[in-house]
């Protein structure tokens, strides 16, 4: 069983790089859950969720000891790196998040400037299909087709095909990008 | 010309509504006129549950989360019990007057010597855009996807003419903070039903038009311009009644 | 001598400030605050301190002090 | 000893001399002569009646009064009771001392005027949303309610928790001799708001959950090893004990007074607190104890669940078989107890636990 | 298997699937879903969407038409249920049948918007007036949710009683894999009203509780003996025996996997009804087993009651000790659960009961 | 000129009210005018809490023992799933106006479809007299042992004035039983409303005037000639809302 | 014909029929019901049937048939 | 410890009754209890109480065996004479109830016309004071002056003494009628 963790501001779409993810699992015939953390506090601070899919029964949805961390921002990274499994792999978007590689000598840190190639790929909007990509890429449990297909059937199932290129320029652009 | 300006001290603090909201300016209005009144020192604020429980965190001031809906009995309990503080019912559209409009009316009908103010946002911000009771008609929120349908649901309620025609109470007003002219008069209601208190002469209410752009999904900039295109035509603002001394 | 001072750290971008300022005295910076957000900046050339900002903005980015002193009415 | 007085009228005027200074309620039987009492009398002490608009809005109101600093009760029974649980709950979590009187009647939904213990679970557990506990006092008498009240805020204050006055209809409604306590000025709590915020809170959104559980907890414990309260006897040599609190409590005591001189082994608790459950009682019942049997009046048996608790707690080295006699309503006949020990004998009766 | 669906979105549909004729509610966090999924769903179907005034006119619909016989819910969380507990104890006497949902957030009062199991006490005993019970479901998944709406009607239906649906804040947020179940169009019931007085009542004043806390604690018994559902692991040889239920519960599981693996001879009970209480897995329990543990997410501790209770009824020739793992709020990690164990085999946390 | 009468079956029973009570005329009426409508076999009452309570025994048809003050959201409910039904809110003035003051006032403003009858007898009979909302200034209950001081308890409330002039119901009027005179109108105005709901124009509310000599400790002919020489002053009859299509 | 009937075992001696019988047709008997009032009764002579007395009854008391048939508006 | 049952109409003033025979045994310095019985029908209807008394500690004050029994009207009679202790006591208003005084043969049933009396002594409210009076001498525990005394200090605490001279004639009236 794989788990992840993808945080980031509220505004950054951080939970729908989490359900692409599980949405992908489930595509492939796998079990998945996507949990999202919800507090007190409803206006602004980050927004975070768990995801774990693997081929037995999930138990546990919530976070426990992530596999892997997407940090969309700073206070995202500060608050879950310290969480990540040893040998685990934490990607942060490097546009808003300035740490040091090898803050942990156990887990392996990637950096992506997420905000700036969706910019490049003219898909200013597609920063966290782009984190998600390069996260399933990452995971290394499924391929870049898989990947494509699983979110393409998750968005024509909320009536939003009329994306599907934009969404798939930006999936290619992050899973390449790793 | 000039004005020396400053945010007064008990609500001198970062707060964390959303940026445009409108909560912000009032809550600076009634800490200015607490100020101005001398009653910065000798206050204490019944909150609705809402966006206003934000308040919890930047006021600096005595101060009760209420359950839901029920600030005004609070009030009315601080009141009775300690008459020489000055008592501000703070709540929201949905608090004062969906759920808790039992307890908003009855301070209204007992002409409760404190003072209310309600934020009238046109749903309930906090929870993420419900239909309130002064929802508009036809307005899109989460539970009335197809646009309020008033012939279920009933028309927007317009509470200060509700009070001011049925009960024998100090002051009623609406105001909104569209503008600096807008709130600089709705500044003087306040200050008029924190002065009725002080005074004893009863119950005092100020509605306040004020806009939710993350609900609303409008820029900070149209949600003033949707209050005044389609709130005021709806809910005239002014004084629905006047203080009796003045 | 009058003096505007902005709480950048307050500001969350919201414009009502820039929409209702008479003399076009204000701006969005191009910093980024911790927040995340750009904060407003003063034009003090264009600024006649008449406080309309401060009336508008709901986050208390604004104070105005007259001769040295803030607060109050006048 | 003092003169015949009414079960509520005597409580009302006790805690008008414990200093309330509000009474915020709305009229039920058999809970209705305390505030009736109160409308006239708390204006002549200078403290404020308020007739609620409802059960609801009077706790609120209450909850208002005691965020001041000030004595302020409430008091109701049956379905009125049910629409204070917010309420209750909110005031618990601001940790704001009241005392809420439940005259307690029998039945679901409307429910009957019928003299009951029906809402024991309810008291004890909380029946608003949360792991919040009241403070319950269960008098078993006129005096001993009048001489509770004053006590009802004192651990009220003490422990800034709310304390329920769980009385039945039958000691509202009975009379019989009770000398009133003397007048009491309570002091302002330093946490009861002035309006200068000389009392520090913090917001809603600040406060750390996984800590004030922590506090909540040490405050239960704290609560329980200081203030259990009940009366016992024949405990050390009892083949079985009977538990039973407030009137039927007292009718207990009549039986086992009889059996005693019948030569049966038998003793009794009768907890005047409820929460904490009075566990240093059990601590003194006979180890070789046959069982434990509680006689309370309500339907379904509640108090049996913290009389079986309380003893497997106790006895830790065997499983003592608890048994329950409800009486549905009003206050069990001493026969009743009587026969029902008989019937547990026999075995006619067995353990529910 | 299905698709990603939240749980909220997934229990409103198949509650429509379930055939209600009527919502009536208010909305709160962490439940709101349900209601804003089906403001746009019932018009649809052509039930009717009632966005009440408050929790307390919500349940009072709901009341009015259980009277009618068709299937009606409510749902809501925290504070929001506890304004419900006049109208579930008022719909319990009427013998109505109706679903409440529960998406349980942590905490007292007003409270916070974390998942958890705080309500436990409130919900398996009642937080209104009286005796009454409901029948209290407890699903561990999306997928069980969505399975026992329907069963959540037909309990109710059969027994005339009201279902509480316990979730929690984090299953109604969650998404996971979920297949829909069919429609079912319901019958209307011969005791709905139909305007034509053909189900004949008596009046509140003539009825006799004595006769009614017979039949009711004959209503009590049946559904004790007929309704316990639960699902359970390993119990014959168990050392300790886990139990949770929701999805604590099913966290457990997880661990309790894990334990084994690791050579501890462990086991599970995850109720599925908490009332009424699975005492027949307890029956399964290795008559050696060293202790039952509860794990919970609350803070005082409160399944631990009924599993004391349980164990001391089944197993009734000693006193097996029963440990209590709360975690507060969320969903305590298997990792939580296997400390826990190891703190009770070392003597670092003491028994509760 | 004489006309034959005879008591409604669904009502035709001994009822266990006190001596001259208002609460046994106003429910004959409602059989009466539920008869001629033919309703009579089509019909669910929502019984309030109070004396109303004592139809629970008396009257021949499904009937609902409401919660207190709730029998207005239990009528929502009826009608939302059995439109088909007429359903009659049968309520006190204290279950009506002071604890369900958000149930009753929330069917008038969604303009609900069905009809509420409030016997306004000015206290809480069931209860031994207590202060309701509506009773008269100075008067002496249990719970105003002085006479109600209006001064901080408001003044009584008027419903069907209420209704009329903030919602857009279908109708609302006032009736009294002091006088076959006024027991016809009435019964007219009970009519109006039942018509109104079998023609899906919403909301109707008729408020009675009616004696409760036990509390009032008056004779059943005092207690009338006390409603008319003290509460019609203040509380007038007539139609307060009239149906549009009449 | 008309036929004005009591059922004396209802009437609760409150007085309000006797007080607004139009022909003083009415007054209390000096029997005593299971319940222990007076019931009333009619002096048919002086009854002319007009149906105030059922129309004042809180308690159901009368009941007026004409031409042997009874109830409802004519 | 002695039990007494009184019962009648709403209207018979039986409440008052037993309240003066628990008053007299306060005032002798003894214990006792008075409860009302009231259940759910409110309008209409009989009205009881159970008195104890007793120099001992009052356990159940509810009624359990009566020694005594007052019944003011038939259907009090008819629901509480099966209840009476054997060798006890009733006493009747032969006003209202007409019954056999061999209605049990363990049993000693006394008749008095309360109503009547009260009319003769021109004390038309006194008839249960009259058998107030007639209860504790049947009792037989107090004398006529004990009696007497707590009844006029009872309604002396109530602010009631202008009733003296009444409540006195019709307590001789009925103590030395049985
Ligand atoms: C008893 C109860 N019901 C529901 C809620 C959930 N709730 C919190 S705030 C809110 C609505 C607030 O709306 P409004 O009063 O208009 O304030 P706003 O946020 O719009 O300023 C609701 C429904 C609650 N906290 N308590
Ligand atoms: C929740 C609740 N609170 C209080 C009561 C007690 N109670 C029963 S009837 C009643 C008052 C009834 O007064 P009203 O509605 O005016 O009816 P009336 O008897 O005067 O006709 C009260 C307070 C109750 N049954 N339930
Ligand atoms: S949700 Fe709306 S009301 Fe609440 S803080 Fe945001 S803008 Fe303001
Ligand atoms: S003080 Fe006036 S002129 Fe200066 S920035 Fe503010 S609004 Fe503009
Ligand atoms: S109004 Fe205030 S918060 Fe908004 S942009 Fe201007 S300074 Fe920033
Ligand atoms: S108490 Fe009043 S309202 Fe109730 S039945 Fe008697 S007279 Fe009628
Ligand atoms: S019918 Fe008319 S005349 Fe005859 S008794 Fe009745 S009121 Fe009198
Ligand atoms: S009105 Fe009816 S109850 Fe009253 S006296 Fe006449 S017949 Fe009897
Ligand atoms: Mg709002
Ligand atoms: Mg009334």
């Amino acid at each position: 069983m794989r788990e992840i963790v993808y945080a980031g501001f509220g505004g950054q779409g951080v939970l729908t790089s989490g359900l692409v993810m599980s949405q992908v699992a489930i595509f492939k015939g796998q079990n998945a859950t996507w949990i999202p953390s919800y507090g007190s506090a409803m206006r602004g601070g980050t927004a975070n969720c768990t995801v774990k899919y693997g081929k037995d029964t999930i138990y546990n949805p919530a976070q426990e000891d992530p596999d892997l961390l997407l940090a969309m921002n700073g206070p995202s990274f500060e608050m879950f790196y310290p969480m990540v499994k040893s040998g685990g792999i934490i990607l942060v978007n490097s546009d808003m998040v300035d740490c040091d590689v090898n803050v942990r000598d156990d887990v392996k840190v990637y950096k992506l400037a997420c905000s700036t190639l969706a910019q490049e790929i003219k898909q200013p909007r597609g920063a966290n299909i782009i984190a998600a990509a390069a996260i399933i890429k990452l995971a290394g449990d499924f391929s870049m087709e898989d990947g494509i297909q699983g979110m393409n059937d998750m968005f024509r199932k909320k009536g939003k095909e009329k994306f599907e290129a934009a969404n798939m320029k930006a999936f290619e652009c992050g899973f390449n990008a790793v | 010309m000039a004005k020396a300006r400053k945010v007064p001290a008990i609500i001198d603090n970062p707060m964390s509504f959303c940026p445009g909201c409108g909560h912000g300016i009032v809550i600076r209005l009634i800490a200015e006129c607490l100020e101005e009144l001398e009653q910065d020192q000798n206050l204490i604020f019944a909150l609705g549950v809402g966006c206003s429980s934000l308040l919890g965190g930047g006021l600096v001031t005595d101060r009760l989360h209420c359950p839901h809906g029920r600030a005004s009995a609070v009030a009315t309990g601080m009141k009775r019990v300690q008459p020489e503080n000055t008592i501000v019912a703070y709540q929201g559209d949905g608090d004062a007057y969906s759920i808790g409009i039992a307890e908003t009316i009855n301070a209204a009908y007992r002409n409760e010597n404190f003072t209310m103010v309600a934020i009238n946002n046109t749903n309930y911000g906090m929870t993420g855009g419900q239909m309130s009771w002064t929802t508009m008609p036809g307005q899109v929120t989460t539970t009335s996807p197809l646009g309020r349908d008033c012939e279920i649901t009933g028309n927007p309620l317009k509470f200060p003419e509700l009070v001011a025609s049925q009960f024998d109470v100090a002051f009623a007003a609406r105001g909104a903070v569209t503008s600096p002219k807008n709130i600089n008069k709705l500044k003087k209601y306040i200050k008029n039903g924190l002065e009725a208190q002080i005074n004893g002469e009863g119950y005092s209410v100020i509605e306040v038009l004020s806009p939710c752009p993350t609900n609303w999904k409008l820029s900070p900039l149209n949600s003033m311009k949707r209050i005044e295109e389609e709130l005021i035509p709806y809910y005239p603002l002014g004084v629905f009644k006047e203080r009796k001394e003045n | 001598m009058d003096v505007i001072t902005v709480k950048e750290e307050r500001c969350k971008e919201c414009g009502l400030c820039i929409a209702h300022c008479p003399n076009e005295a204000l701006s969005f910076s191009d910093r980024l605050n911790s927040a995340g957000y750009k904060p407003v900046q003063v034009d003090d050339a264009k600024c006649i301190k008449c406080g309309i900002c401060y009336t508008m903005c709901p986050d208390g980015v604004y104070e105005i002090s007259h001769n040295g002193e803030s607060g109050g009415e006048d | 000893m003092g003169d015949m007085i009414k079960g509520n009228i005597a409580i009302a005027e006790a805690a008008v001399r414990a200093g309330i200074k509000l009474y915020a309620g709305y009229p039920i039987t058999p809970s209705t002569e305390i505030m009736e009492y109160l409308s006239k009398r708390l204006p002549e002490v200078g403290a404020s009646f308020v007739q609620a608009e409802s059960e609801l809005a009077g706790i609120n109101m209450v909850m208002g009064a005691a965020a001041c600093g000030v004595r302020a009760l409430t008091a109701s029974s049956g379905p009125g009771i049910s629409l204070k649980q917010e309420g209750i709950s909110c005031i618990s979590d601001e940790e704001l001392a009241c005392v809420v009187i439940n005259v307690v009647r029998y039945g679901n939904g409307l429910g009957t005027l019928y003299s009951a213990q029906c809402d024991y679970h309810r008291e004890t557990r909380g029946g608003g949303n949360g792991d919040y506990r009241c403070i319950v006092l269960c008098p078993g008498s006129i005096q001993e309610a009048v001489d509770l009240m004053a006590t009802a805020y004192e651990l009220a204050e003490k422990y800034r928790i709310v304390t329920v006055m769980m009385t039945e209809g039958a000691l509202g409604q009975m009379m019989e001799p009770c000398e009133l306590p003397d007048f009491i000025e309570p002091k302002k709590h330093p946490w009861g708001f002035d309006g200068k915020y000389t009392y520090k809170k913090i917001g809603i959104f600040d406060r750390n959950s996984m800590d004030e559980a922590v506090e909540l907890n040490k405050k239960h414990e704290a609560i329980k090893a200081e203030e259990q309260r009940w009366e016992e006897e024949g405990l050390e040599d009892a083949d079985y004990v009977f538990v039973a609190f407030g009137l039927p409590g007292r009718s207990v005591q009549g039986a086992v007074k009889e059996l005693r001189a019948e030569g049966h082994k038998v003793g009794f608790i009768r907890p005047i607190t409820t929460w904490p459950f009075p566990e240093k009682a059990f601590e003194n019942v006979n180890k070789d104890v046959k069982g434990l049997i509680s006689v309370e009046a309500n339907a379904t048996g509640q108090l049996i669940d913290d009389v079986a608790l309380t003893i497997k707690k106790v006895i830790k080295d065997r499983n003592v078989p608890t048994f329950c006699l409800p009486c549905v309503y009003g206050i069990p006949s001493m026969k009743f107890t009587k026969e029902g020990l008989h019937k547990i004998i026999s075995g006619e009766i067995k353990e529910a636990y």
